[in-house]
């Protein structure tokens, strides 16, 4: 290990709370998105255990809308949403092109603090009674009729917002302006391009959820009309305003998990990603399509028909890009040399549930069948596989990915894949019985229900058990690691990214001189610096067919 | 929906049999193995666009035809009315006859619920017919379907409405003809027929000074406006729907009839959605030659257009 | 290092005071049309010339006063941009409201 | 903290700096853009929905107070080009008297705002307390003309605060001009907060017509 890095080159508690390294930001992000993850977590532990008798084991209907709210707002707004661009892109993003910093350093460390005020005033909100409006805030029951503490968490998200929002300019203006010499666009890594595509989401989606926010928060304070159906609003158009964000939103979380996948699927296939363009390019389209297909959550509102069939027919478009990023994952690791190390264990489980995840998207894209879906269990499975099967898995298998480079140190690999085994069988066990309850008719958000829908809820319980284990593994042996792990050098894969090229822990100024790239991406043939077989030792066992 | 089933279920285990089997099949042998650096293929990248592009389109084809069948209610219905309020539902029959959780329709049926919320938005779910719709504040939703089972079913407020939300639910029962008839008449005694309450309240409320049934009032006459084309002061037309007459009560000035002043005072606020829901009925029943109100079995004398 | 911008161009004084006239002259111009009722020419009219009018007069500020006119093409692409996130929501939530009425 | 004109460590050269800097504003007012665009878009549909409630309630609010502050707001703008302009030939005295014009003129803005506001507050116009359209007005007028109010208070009650974030910023640029800070070489603040103070004009020449002009003949 080097001797000085951004770990040790300064100590004390205010060398890390003023600090404007965005290696040490992503650090604080780490450690308050966690704290949130483990929120959230602890309230769908309790539903999932709620659920397991018919009229509910464990609350009164009135807990357990707010424990499904408080669960929704705490895992959206403050965990997935900021998780991969906020950790692993603020540690990732500069060093990956080259660059020493952010462009904006300290816009970096203020979208922290605004992020913990934000964050602050939800606990606030949980803390004095909860709020049992859904974490979709729909008027007018949140802005009229609700008798819980929505004000506080509403302010709460709508200052988070500028946290996302400044996130997404200082990556946009960074990865404009700030690659190192011979960083061409088309050299970026897949990463890269996943967070550029994010942050137009950022930057364009959400100053609208925040605007629509601060509107039904002084239509409940002040008693303003908006969307008031008594003073003849439209509580509708709020759901258009919400959804304008919220389903971007949605790419906001899977699409830099999909950036880390192309990331860890070359490295452990050792050859260059198939259809790199394509990959770069489909992110760009999921977050300009993405757009386009909101109004695909209120196609029984009373949405105008021709409104419907035009936002199902942009829906469906959307899955195309996303199949594309499939099918050139698969075809990567034809004729590849796969290992089979924790991250990638981590990418597979993504493509497999992803997969799940979007395929039943186009059941719920599907104008005639989302009449008996919607609102069902169904959707809540289907998000959950995108959400959960897609981002937290993209997250925690980037977090095994770059652990050595952010730590130094190395986890213990037979633990961790056996983590990563019991998180996928986990998974799925919660999360599949629940497609066939919304086929069934079970609605969502029910505290209690027809003792029919009893085994699989039982079952989808069981599963939850164990995804709760699966997530404890990691976070338990990452943390014995950081201390105990064994030193893992530069590069232990070895991938061909720029972050690779530093020490590990990268130096605070990311890089001792500026690099030059003259390499293309993930070009493992034309890399003799890595140490791999390029000479004499055969390129593959299976080189002839 | 089979055929999404299929396809998706190719696409899934194909991919998935794709992904084991190069797992398995390239696995590394050696530490310094390296992969064939293979690049891309554009016949391939092409194919995996257009492909599934055009299947999308088949799938889109499909729920589109049948969700413009759903939304576009078939003439000729049993119209049911239903207020959605937390918590509860309360639907109320052509005769008049209100039931609270419970909604009874005959068997083989075409029934339209015109859906009204009273406080925030609910959704009407039926699971086992397929079909659900949100009720929302402020104006109407319509749903229909043709129950082809007698039974019990399930339904839901599929839309979270707060605290009880999951008790706001009940049982629709679909009943042969004959019985639906002999349940109307047997427990309608006592019940105001909507047609004849809304009679009541077009006197009560001065709507009749105005609205002359012979066109010379200083307001149109409304006997058969229901379904008809109304042409406006502005020169469109619209058709004259529950949700049209709603907003003719609330928002008197939002649609002027061509040839009218904008005279009438907006009643929002001093009638109950019933109310509305009452009023609305009886004038779906003037038709141009007036039908006297019936108001029992299962032949209404509303809807008919 | 990024594609690299031209010299920095500074707009001059005399620019500032023909655009600042203009803007004067077409608030005059929208306060005066609308006291006309220019609905009984053409349905919506009175609408269609103030909108049209700020959208001249932010289209000036935006060129000379924000000096977008000189900018480089990236900051042009931004404001193309913000606007046309805008038309999406404005146009995609109105057709909704507006097609409801069609039969 | 750092002097002005300083290359910070992040970057390779001025140019580069100042660069990133007009990009991070540009991208900072396009979030703007679409902040203000939910009310627009709130606004559009209820006016869209009732039109002539909507004519009938901006007929109440002062047409001359609005124009007046139009007026004095593109002025403000004007002052505003006018110090970017000081700054990057290097007038420095005058610079700093264009960035007090800008300042005065923002807070004269402001005043007549809080003029109106207190009309309206005299005629019972604030929504949600002691509303009160006309006496006599019947249900749905007093319900449908609080929607526009809602919006009239939410649009320019917005766009105050900007103005008011503007003068905050103009404050600290007339401090740092006093001492001399900026030069041809070094004036991105003033750039920037001039981009700002543009904007925060353009929002209200669209509140202009769609607040105080649309059908009010």
């Amino acid at each position: 290990m080097p001797r000085e890095h951004y770990l040790n080159a300064t100590y004390g508690i205010r060398s890390w709370l003023l600090t404007t390294d965005h290696k040490r930001i992503a650090m604080l992000y780490l450690v308050s998105v966690t704290f949130f993850f483990f929120i959230g977590g602890a309230f769908a532990t309790m539903i999932r255990i709620h659920l397991l008798t018919p009229t509910g084991l464990l609350v009164t209907p009135e807990t357990y809308n707010k424990l499904f709210t408080m669960h929704g707002v705490a895992m959206i707004f403050f965990f997935l949403i900021p998780s991969i661009p906020a950790v692993l892109g603020n540690f990732l993003l500069p060093i990956m092109i080259g660059a020493k910093d952010l462009a904006f350093p300290k816009i970096n460390l203020l979208s922290w603090y605004i992020y913990l005020i934000g964050g602050g005033f939800v606990l606030y909100s949980f803390s004095t009674g909860g709020l049992d409006t859904g974490w979709t805030f729909y008027t007018p029951l949140s802005s009229v009729y609700s008798n819980s503490a929505v004000t506080p968490a509403v302010i709460g998200v709508f200052i988070n917002g500028f946290s996302s929002i400044l996130t997404g300019l200082n990556f946009i203006v960074t990865v404009h302006t700030m690659r190192a010499p011979g960083m061409t666009w088309f050299r970026m890594p897949l990463f890269v391009w996943a967070q550029y595509a994010t942050s137009i989401i950022f930057i364009l989606g959400t100053p609208v959820i925040a605007i629509t926010l601060l509107l039904a928060g002084m239509e409940r304070m002040f008693h303003l009309g908006f969307f008031n159906p008594a003073l003849g609003g439209d509580p509708i158009l709020f759901q258009h305003l919400f959804w304008f964000y919220s389903h971007p939103a949605v790419y906001i979380m899977i699409l830099p998990a999909m950036g880390v996948i192309s990331e860890i699927i070359p490295t452990f296939a050792r050859k260059p990603i198939f259809g790199y363009s394509f990959i770069a390019a489909s992110s760009i389209a999921i977050a300009v399509i993405g757009f386009f297909v909101w109004a695909h959550h209120m196609f029984l509102t009373g949405q105008s028909t021709y409104s419907a069939l035009a936002f199902s027919l942009l829906s469906y478009l959307v899955a195309i890009p996303s199949a594309v990023k499939v099918f050139n994952w698969t075809s990567t690791l034809y004729k590849g040399s796969i290992s089979y190390d924790t991250p990638m264990l981590y990418a597979l489980g993504f493509i497999g549930l992803f997969l799940i995840g979007g395929l039943t998207g186009l059941f719920l894209a599907c104008l005639g069948l989302d009449i008996h879906i919607h609102d069902t269990y169904f959707v809540v499975a289907h998000f959950h596989y995108i959400m959960v099967g897609g981002a937290v898995m993209g997250y925690v298998g980037g977090l095994h990915f770059w652990w050595p480079k952010i730590t130094g140190k190395l986890y213990p690999e037979f633990l961790a894949r056996v983590a990563a085994v019991i998180l996928f069988i986990g998974f799925n066990l919660t999360f599949f019985p629940q497609f066939l309850l919304g086929y069934l008719g079970m609605p969502r958000r029910y505290s209690s229900y027809p003792p029919e829908f009893q085994v699989l809820n039982v079952m989808s319980t069981a599963g939850a058990s164990i995804l709760a284990l699966g997530y404890l593994l990691p976070m338990i042996y990452l943390t014995w690691s950081m201390r105990y792990g064994k030193v893992a050098g530069r590069n232990p894969w070895p991938a061909t990214g720029l972050e690779w090229q530093t020490d590990s822990p990268p130096p605070t100024e990311n890089f001792d001189v500026t690099p030059e790239v003259t390499w293309e991406p993930y070009d493992y043939e034309n890399r003799p610096d890595l140490g791999l077989a390029i000479e004499g030792a055969p390129t593959h066992a299976h080189g002839d067919d | 929906m089979v055929y999404i089933t299929l396809i998706s279920l190719f696409f899934g285990v194909a991919i998935t049999a794709a992904i084991v089997y190069f797992f398995f099949k390239y696995r590394r042998t050696h530490p310094e193995q390296l992969g064939v650096p293979i690049h891309g293929d554009m016949r391939l990248e092409t194919a995996w666009i257009v492909v599934p592009a055009l299947l999308a389109m088949t799938m889109f084809a499909w729920g589109a035809v049948v969700y413009v069948d759903y939304r576009r209610a078939p003439v000729d219905t049993l119209d049911i009315y239903v207020i959605g309020k937390q918590w509860m539902w309360k639907a109320q029959q052509p005769t008049g006859l209100k039931e609270i959780n419970e909604l009874h329709v005959p068997v083989g049926r075409d029934v339209k619920l015109i859906l009204a919320s009273e406080d925030v938005i609910h959704d009407f779910s039926v699971p086992a017919f397929r079909v659900k719709m949100d009720v929302v504040p402020g104006h109407y939703n319509t749903m229909w379907f043709r129950p082809t089972k007698v039974g019990r079913y399930h339904f839901f407020c599929s839309q979270y409405c707060g605290t009880n939300h999951s008790l706001m639910g009940g049982w629709v029962t679909v009943m042969e003809p004959t019985d639906y008839a002999a349940w109307l008449s047997g427990a309608s005694e006592g019940n105001e027929n909507p047609v004849l309450a809304g009679e009541k309240l077009f006197a009560d409320k001065a709507c009749i000074t105005c609205h002359l049934s012979d066109g010379r009032g200083r307001a149109p006459s409304l006997n058969g406006v229901y379904g008809a084309k109304v042409l406006l002061a502005d020169g469109s037309t619209v058709t004259a729907d529950e949700g049209y007459i709603r907003e003719s009560i609330l928002e008197p000035k939002a649609k002027i009839v061509a040839g009218y002043q904008p005279l009438m005072p907006s009643f929002q606020g001093q009638m109950t959605e019933e109310q509305i829901l009452n009023l609305t009925a009886y004038i779906k029943s003037l038709q141009s030659q007036p039908v006297p109100a019936t108001g029992s079995g299962i032949a209404p004398a509303t809807g008919k257009k | 290092m990024s594609e690299h911008q031209s010299e920095h161009h500074i707009v001059s004084p005399a620019i500032y005071s023909v655009i600042f006239g203009v803007l004067m002259i077409c608030t005059i111009l929208t306060v005066v049309a609308a006291e006309i009722d220019l609905n009984q020419y053409f349905g919506g009219l009175n609408i269609i010339v103030a909108l049209t009018i700020a959208v001249f007069k932010a289209s000036l500020v935006v060129l000379f006063f924000m000096h977008a006119k000189y900018s480089p093409k990236r900051t042009q692409m931004v404001i193309v941009a913000s606007i046309f996130w805008l038309g999406i929501m404005l146009f995609m939530t109105m057709s909704d409201y507006v097609t409801r009425l069609w039969s | 903290m750092h002097r002005t004109g300083e290359l910070f460590g992040q970057y390779k050269t001025l140019e580069q700096q100042r660069e990133t800097a007009s990009l991070g504003m540009w991208i900072f007012l396009s979030t703007e853009v679409l902040f203000f665009g939910g009310m627009f878009m709130t606004y559009t549909l209820n006016r869209s929905t009732y039109p002539d409630i909507f004519s009938e309630a901006s007929k109440t609010i002062n047409l001359w107070l609005g124009a007046v502050n139009t007026v004095v707001l593109i002025a403000s703008s004007l002052t505003m080009a006018m110090a970017v302009w000081s700054s990057q030939v290097g007038k420095k005295k005058l610079l700093t008297v264009f960035l007090v014009a800008t300042l005065v003129l923002g807070c004269v803005f402001l005043g007549i705002k809080s003029v109106e506001y207190h009309e309206k507050y005299v005629e019972h116009h604030i929504p949600g307390w002691n509303y009160q359209f006309e006496p006599g007005a019947d249900v749905s007028t007093n319900a449908h003309t609080q929607l526009f109010f809602s919006l009239y208070f939410a649009m320019t009650g917005l766009h105050a605060l900007h103005m008011i974030v503007g003068a905050g910023l103009l404050l600290w640029l007339i401090r740092q001009s006093i001492r001399g800070r900026f030069t041809p070489e070094y004036n991105t603040p003033v750039e920037n907060i001039g981009l700002y103070w543009h904007f925060v004009d353009i929002v209200w020449i669209f509140l202009f017509p769609l607040l105080y002009l649309i059908d009010r003949h």
